[in-house]
């Protein structure tokens, strides 16, 4: 195996430890720090995908506003770190579900046979982006600037109340 | 005169000035070292502080520290929500920020039509931050 | 020509990484003497004078005293929350200083996305703070911590602003191609306004006065810091100084025209070296000065500056870029539209500043209160 | 060169830790944090399939970029929502929100 | 189980008595009974290089460590009546405490020496004992001025501690009512010598 | 902004001046003349032995009562070298007590007491509280040496609290007057 | 004083629990060992219960078995900033008891010196008004840099750079030496250069406008009815100065404003020290153009001062305010009954009711604003 695949199955196993810890953490401040460690792992497997464009965007939005908007409505909830009070009873068929969802993803995904596989991952170059996201991708361009202006209107409006005082 | 620099190419000259071939791969080796370094710089000087420091138990010394006093009441209590609106703020800005930078390193190539689609978006965000803004969102109150 | 220290690029970036690595705990330790110094002249007194000549050793004592000090944890505190925050300080530090050349010789990797890489990742250290503060179970340090997250990430945004301001004036992400670009006119001299904008942001980012509000020592007293001891504390002072060094650094490189303006572009090493060391040094200084001098604003008035004033006047600055690019105007339009915008900036904080109780916003139940007693 | 087949059965691990934490978790906060951990699989997906299958590899790249926008902004949304039922009934657990009207 | 939080506050707050018993006392029950004194360890706990490092090399490491620690003394900013004034004035640009790498710092945490500077009422001794013990070790104390070595000028009322080393271990006392500021820099010396002629002791605790 | 830039201005005039710092150690400020250090006795040259004669006024008038007196016969009256019937026969001051009020200076009848203004007086930093209890021969050791060239005896004496020439009735009355205050808290 | 009560629709938008923080009495912005337990939600204050006692020693009950001259050196250690203001008081007191008259010269000299602490203790404010603010100690340094003229000069004629004890009853310990005048003038010279210095880091500044303006207004009526005194109350507008209401010494012979305020907040008291120290320096160098030669000690003083039956209060303008001691003399050599009116306790008393409702970084500075000196509080 290249040196490549040896950093993917480092940065996979730090990722999937992300992910474990994000579910099965007893702190849900724990578990917000957890998902930090998930979300740069799959920063990492971007960069091994050869897109350093999306790698960094993930780093920016994930790495530090969501995780720091998360930590905040943590604190804000209060939710305290009481044992069992954050899993339901519901969790052993939740693992059953979830095991079986996912031996069958992986034996379906190892037994296609990928088609058009190219030997070499195209690397994106951050000006290819510009170009297609103003040309090509513009109308969804200007939808998600209404999506996010949407977003931002709600989200005052729900934390602060309908009047907004 | 930049715009025509840029035009022109001349910028794909300028790149040349780049001592080393910015091979994606090879740079974030270079984090990922940089990260190591970074955690044994720190891991060291903690493990120094534990060789060389005394370690002395004593009754209140692990005692929150509250000016002298003992903690009223629970310490790790809840912030307030001004905090949070803040944060989405801080989001979505940095989102309009994910798409800024491509549109900067490319919106002179594009012309005219790529920047008046920034303009409408930068609008429609302003939008929303003066909503905000006279929902007193920013004024901490 | 390139100065290749080793064969191999992986081998040549971990020796250079680790020069870096090895060269930062020495700047800190001058840069705790230099400043301590430069705020004892400001002061009207003699900061160091007896440990080695001048003071020389004082940041070498202080090293040794803290490394040799008890490392206390509260008994409440959260551990890993608590002791992993100071990683979670410094590391990204590092991994910004990756992408930050200094001169064309002195550098670890010239990334593609350099500018928009060290954003990001200065970006991280925010969630350091929010830990410390959570972690330490003290209402000092969780006050200062919350406050340490809502400000460095409101300044975050005219950061990169600004920074989009220069990257559209460049049209590269390169650092290397936007001082390049700058070897007969800094970029200074098109967008002041964006520079005055970095500035004050950086200065935020810092959280020195008078955007101190995290640590204030006579509020919260030292912040997300207040419980840590001994070296483990020391370490948010290494993350501050060295951080203080790349915002510097990186405002010289993209605002001042790096190791070339005023010169040429292919002027000697040591010329390069000097320029920088000297460009860099009077933003330090700078920095110095100003927390010497200014007092404190109030969370509400730092909020307000920031989303009330830098960030629309960032949006202005990117539009006038903008308009003057595609049009192609004219550069010393650009000049003119930025300063302009500038110095009504200027005028409005005055204006607000002086007018009576406009930046102060009692927070509502004063006049119950007062109605009341 | 990495096969594709290891980014698949990566995002596979992540979508059904996701799931678990979906139907596992009460807490709002939490539940929210698992779906975050779903869109990740689902992005390294889109990458993968973009940088290995696709002629032009941005499309799927700005699907992603996309993707990661609209996760964000859902983050906030959500979350308003919840501290709206925190706000109302001081309750931040998916199990005790079942009234639809208060 | 519902997290609802304790409005322990409200409820209290409709009567302002019950909240002050609520809010001040209980610290205060705490209080009283802390006040049997710090005992004296000059060895100040253990330190692990006592046992790993061979006991030639330690010499050499003890004089380093002690001069590190002599030329950054950090006092905890800790006022407590007149004396602090001098105290001040001694920290200030005319008699500059800096020259000697010494600043104060606000945490305890933080300090290493503990200027006791005035009066220490019997109210005060338990937080003044408890920002003593908060401080992580090595640690030392100057008893600075007549109230804090004994009681001075207050030493007839029974409100007042007779001398703050009742309560915790005291290295250095400054006589005088304030002492003047050089008498401080000269305690601050004094406590410097200490620290090196006792360099061998520290972190070897029986 | 003007404010703004007006005070870095100020600052930066002020590292301009020179740095008022007085590095203490190395280079001492004059003690003024009248400069209380802690009270020394003084020593009578002419006579080779202390002004003091043990009459204890001073420590009955101390408010923080920190002295103990004990007066003996003089023996050199005997031999006639000295007019002093009584001397002082020791002498224990609680330096760390004193508040440095100057008030045994004032009343001290025989000018045997003063307040040190030199830098002995200043530089008293002791490890231990018992080393600060000045016993007979450490207070006039400065004197006796010559150390303290000109102590400051305030020009009218005593004077000022209502000096009349000295009778008996008045000192009887003065010692009844004057009791120790109060109990001592601890020695 | 009524309570608040405390859900105020609209202003609490998601219900905090609010948490209590102790601030004191270890804390760099309460300036002695003052606590208040302030009651914060989010970062607005809703409540604050001061607690005071912890610098309780006896300074009113210890003076009633001393005699009157060792009970100036308690008043000294009563308001530790203004010490000659606290001995002016007391020996006006007991020469007001007792019927002595002091000379003519001791008058000035008194005055003068009581003048002079005034500045050092304003300075003392401003300086630490200024790391309230979050200056990182510069205004601190400059103020203490002209403080030490002024305490070394108090050296030179007292012999203690701050407890005194110098003033007594009928005149001054001793006469002051002969290069009064001009070293006098030298230290005038010194402070007014240093002010300078003060007014352009401070009164000017945009920063401290945007944190001090408006902020904790008081009312005229307010300030009465808290009984509050000195700067606090000036800055309300009503000028009230005891040296001009009632002059005591011989304030009547000179000439001075009384700096008031408009608005009552925070930054007119700043403003206000700072002025009062231009008028202290006006009364200053009045007091030394016509400074009389002649004794500084009444004649006839007996030995042992006995002040006959009676009872007096007896108060001054300290720099913090209303200074005042009253007193029952039963003919012995102790007074009988001695109790102190500390301008900082009445001052103090208002603090809950100046700062319910605003920022917690607005409490620290209007805590500043206040200038307590503890030791005048608990006493
Ligand atoms: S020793 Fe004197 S100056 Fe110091 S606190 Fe006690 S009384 Fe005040
Ligand atoms: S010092 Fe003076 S007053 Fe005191 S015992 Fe000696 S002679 Fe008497
Ligand atoms: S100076 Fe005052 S306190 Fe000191 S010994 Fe003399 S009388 Fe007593």
């Amino acid at each position: 195996m290249t040196y490549e695949e040896g950093f993917f199955y480092v940065i996979a196993a730090v990722t999937v430890i992300g992910a474990l810890g994000v579910v099965t953490a007893k702190n849900v401040v724990h578990s917000a720090l957890f998902l930090i460690l998930a979300l740069l792992g799959v920063a990492a497997v971007f960069i091994l995908l050869a897109s350093e464009f999306l790698a960094i965007v993930q780093v920016l939005v994930y790495g530090g506003a969501v995780t720091i908007l998360i930590l905040f409505a943590m604190m804000l909830t209060r939710a305290r770190d009481v044992e069992g009070s954050l899993d339901g009873p519901q969790r052993p068929f939740a693992a059953l579900a979830a095991i079986t969802f996912m031996v069958t993803t992986i034996l379906a995904v190892t037994k296609t046979e990928w088609r058009g596989e190219t030997e070499e991952a195209t690397v994106v170059d951050i000006n290819q982006i510009g170009d297609a996201l103003f040309t090509t991708w513009s109308v969804p361009f200007e939808i998600a600037s209404l999506v996010l202006m949407v977003a931002l209107i709600g989200a005052i409006i729900l934390a602060r109340g309908e009047e907004g005082e | 005169m930049l715009a025509s620099l840029v035009a022109n190419g001349t910028i794909t000259q300028i790149k040349d000035f780049a001592p080393v071939i910015s091979d994606v791969f090879d740079d974030y080796i270079a984090v990922l070292i940089a990260t190591i370094l970074g955690f044994v710089l720190v891991g060291t000087a903690l493990i120094g502080n534990l060789v060389l420091s005394p370690r002395q138990k004593t009754e209140h010394k692990g005692v929150t520290y509250e000016c002298g006093m003992l903690t009223i009441g629970r310490s790790r209590a809840q912030v307030h929500f001004r905090y949070y609106l803040f944060a989405i703020l801080f989001l979505i800005f940095d989102i309009e920020a994910v798409f800024l930078f491509p549109w900067a390193v490319s919106f002179v190539r594009l012309g005219e039509q790529a920047f008046w689609e920034m303009m409408v978006f930068i609008g429609i965000l302003a939008f929303g931050l003066a909503y905000a803004w006279k929902k007193g969102v920013l004024r901490w109150r | 020509m390139i100065l290749q220290i080793a064969g191999n690029v992986w081998a040549d970036a971990a020796v250079r990484m680790l020069i870096v690595s090895l060269l930062v705990p020495v700047g800190v330790i001058m840069l705790t003497w230099v400043e301590r110094k430069v705020i004892g002249r400001l002061q009207q007194r003699l900061g160091p004078m007896r440990v080695g000549p001048y003071g020389l050793l004082q940041g070498v004592a202080d090293t040794i005293k803290l490394i040799t000090k008890e490392d206390v944890r509260p008994n409440t505190a959260d551990r890993w929350t608590f002791e992993l925050a100071v990683f979670v300080i410094v590391v990204p530090v590092f991994m910004a200083a990756v992408a930050l050349p200094f001169t064309a010789d002195i550098f670890v990797r010239n990334m593609a996305l350099g500018l928009f890489y060290i954003l990001a990742v200065s970006g991280l250290g925010i969630v350091g703070f929010v830990m410390a503060g959570w972690g330490s179970d003290n209402k000092y340090a969780l006050l200062g911590g919350v406050r340490a997250g809502a400000q460095l990430i409101s300044y975050e945004i005219p950061l990169i602003l600004a920074a989009v301001a220069v990257a559209m004036l460049g049209q590269s992400l390169n650092l290397y191609t936007l001082v390049a670009l700058q070897d007969d006119t800094p970029f200074i001299a098109y967008q002041p306004l964006a520079f005055i904008i970095f500035a004050i942001a950086g200065l935020a980012e810092l959280y020195r006065q008078p955007f101190d509000i995290p640590v204030a020592e006579s509020e919260v007293v030292g912040g997300p810091s207040v419980e840590y001891s001994g070296i483990r504390w020391s370490m948010f002072q290494m993350a501050e100084f060295v951080s203080l060094v790349l915002i510097s650094v990186l405002a010289s490189l993209i605002f001042l025209g790096g190791w070339i303006w005023p010169f040429s572009a292919d002027n000697a090493g040591w010329l390069q070296a000097l320029l920088m060391a000297i460009k860099t040094t009077m933003f330090i200084l700078f920095f110095m000065w100003m927390r010497a001098t200014l007092p404190r604003l109030r969370i509400d008035q730092l909020m307000a500056l920031c989303w009330q004033i830098l960030l629309p006047f960032a949006f202005l600055q990117i539009i006038i870029n903008g308009l003057v690019l595609v049009y192609d105007w004219p550069d010393y339009t650009l000049t003119i539209l930025s300063g302009a915008a500038a110095i009504a900036m200027g005028t409005l904080v005055y204006q607000t500043a002086r007018r009576t109780g406009v930046l102060y916003q009692a927070p509502g139940i004063a006049q119950r209160v007062g109605s009341v007693l | 060169m990495i096969p594709i087949d290891n980014f698949l059965v990566l995002s596979a691990i992540l979508f059904s830790l996701g799931m678990y934490g979906v139907l596992a978790r009460r807490n709002a906060v939490l539940i929210l944090m698992s779906v975050e951990l779903m869109l990740q699989a689902v992005v390294i997906n889109f990458i993968a399939f973009a940088v290995y299958l696709s002629p032009d590899a941005f499309t799927g790249v700005i699907f992603a970029v996309f993707v990661i926008v609209i996760a964000a902004a859902e983050v906030g949304l959500a979350l308003g929502i919840i501290l709206r039922v925190f706000r109302n009934r001081q309750i931040s657990n998916v199990d005790e929100a079942d009234l639809m009207k208060w | 189980m519902t997290d609802r939080p304790k409005i322990e506050v409200y409820e209290v707050k409709d009567d302002p008595q019950l909240s002050r018993s609520d809010i001040i006392s209980p610290g205060l029950r705490r209080e009283i009974k802390s006040l049997e004194p710090v005992p004296n360890d000059p060895s100040q706990g253990n330190a692990a290089y006592r046992q790993i490092l061979p006991g030639i090399m330690q010499m050499p490491a003890d004089w380093l460590i002690a001069w590190g620690r002599k030329s950054s003394l950090w006092p905890l900013t800790f006022g407590l009546a007149c004396c602090a004034i001098e105290m001040i004035s001694t920290f200030m640009a005319r008699h500059d405490l800096d020259r000697f790498g010494i600043v104060p710092w606000p945490s305890p945490r933080q300090s290493d020496v503990m200027i006791v500077s005035g009066t220490v009422t019997k109210k005060m001794a338990p937080a003044v004992k408890l920002l003593y013990e908060q401080m992580p070790s090595p640690k030392w104390v100057i008893s600075m001025g007549a109230c804090a070595t004994n009681g001075g000028p207050y030493t007839r009322y029974d409100r007042v501690l007779q001398g703050v080393d009742k309560i915790i271990p005291v290295d250095v006392y400054v006589p005088g009512c304030p002492p003047r500021p050089e008498a401080l820099m000269d305690a601050f010396m004094a406590l410097q010598r200490k620290i090196m002629e006792e360099r061998g002791k520290i972190g070897k605790s029986a | 902004m003007l404010g703004i830039l007006k005070a870095m201005g100020t600052t930066v005039r002020a590292a301009m001046r020179r740095p008022v710092t007085v590095q203490y150690p190395t280079e001492k400020k004059v003690l003024p003349h009248r400069s209380r250090g802690l009270p020394v006795l003084l020593w009578d040259f002419d006579k080779d032995e202390p002004f003091c004669t043990g009459c204890q006024v001073c420590a009955r008038y101390c408010p923080v009562d920190c002295m103990t007196v004990t007066m003996k016969d003089n023996p050199k009256k005997a031999t006639g070298k000295s007019s002093r019937k009584k001397i002082v026969d020791d002498f224990f001051i609680d330096y760390a007590r004193c508040m440095r009020c100057d008030i045994c200076v004032e009343v001290c009848n025989f000018d045997a007491i003063v307040m040190n203004n030199t830098w002995e007086g200043v530089e008293l930093s002791r490890y231990d509280r018992q080393d600060l209890v000045m016993d007979l021969d450490t207070l006039l050791k400065q004197s006796h040496t010559g150390q303290l060239k000109d102590p400051f005896r305030e020009p009218m004496g005593v004077a000022h609290s209502g000096w009349s020439p000295k009778s008996e009735e008045e000192d009887a009355e003065a010692a009844a007057a004057a009791k120790p205050p109060g109990e001592g808290g601890e020695g | 004083m009524a309570t608040i009560d405390y859900t105020i629709p609209g202003e609490r938008d998601l219900e905090t629990v609010d948490i209590h923080v102790n601030v004191g009495p270890q804390h760099p912005a309460t300036h002695g060992v003052f606590r208040m337990v302030l009651t914060v939600d989010g970062e607005v204050v809703t409540d604050v219960d001061p607690v005071i006692g912890y610098m309780h020693r006896g300074n009113e009950k210890l003076p009633e078995n001393c005699d009157y001259r060792q009970v100036i050196g308690y008043h000294d250690r009563t308001d530790y900033l203004a010490q000659f203001n606290t001995e002016h008081c007391f020996v006006e007191a007991v020469e007001k008891l007792t019927g002595i008259v002091p000379t003519e010269r001791s008058q000035y000299i008194r005055v003068i010196l009581a003048e002079l602490n005034r500045i050092t203790s304003h300075l003392m404010f401003v300086g630490a008004f200024g790391t309230d603010l979050g200056v990182f100690g510069t205004s601190f340094m400059y103020a203490f840099r002209d403080r030490e003229y002024v305490q070394e000069f108090f050296e030179e004629i007292t012999g203690e750079r701050m407890m005194y004890n110098y003033f007594r009853p009928g005149g001054v310990a001793w006469d002051v030496p002969e290069n009064f005048t001009e070293r006098c003038n030298q230290v005038v010279g010194q402070i007014k250069r240093g002010l300078e210095d003060l007014h352009g880091l401070l009164s000017n500044n945009e920063v401290v406008l945007a944190r001090c303006r408006g902020l904790s207004r008081v009312t005229v009526d307010d300030a009465i009815n808290w009984g509050l005194s000195g700067p606090l109350l000036r800055a309300t507008g009503l000028a009230h100065d005891i040296r001009k209401t009632e002059p005591y010494s011989i304030y009547d012979r000179f000439d001075f404003d009384i700096p008031v305020g408009t608005e009552g907040d925070v930054l007119d008291r700043m403003m206000i020290r700072l002025e009062e120290m231009k008028q202290s320096v006006r009364i200053i160098e009045q007091a030394l153009r016509d400074l009389p030669q002649g004794p500084t000690m009444a004649e006839g003083m007996k030995r042992i001062l006995r002040v006959p039956e009676g009872e007096i209060y007896m108060r001054v303008e300290s720099p913090r305010g209303e200074y005042g001691v009253y007193m029952v003399a039963t003919g012995t050599d102790k007074p009988y009954r001695h109790k102190v009116r500390g301008a900082s306790f009445c001052n103090l008393s208002a603090l809950r009711a100046m700062s319910v409702g605003h920022y917690l970084a607005d409490v620290v500075i209007i805590l500043g604003s206040i200038d307590i000196v503890l030791c005048e509080v608990d006493r």
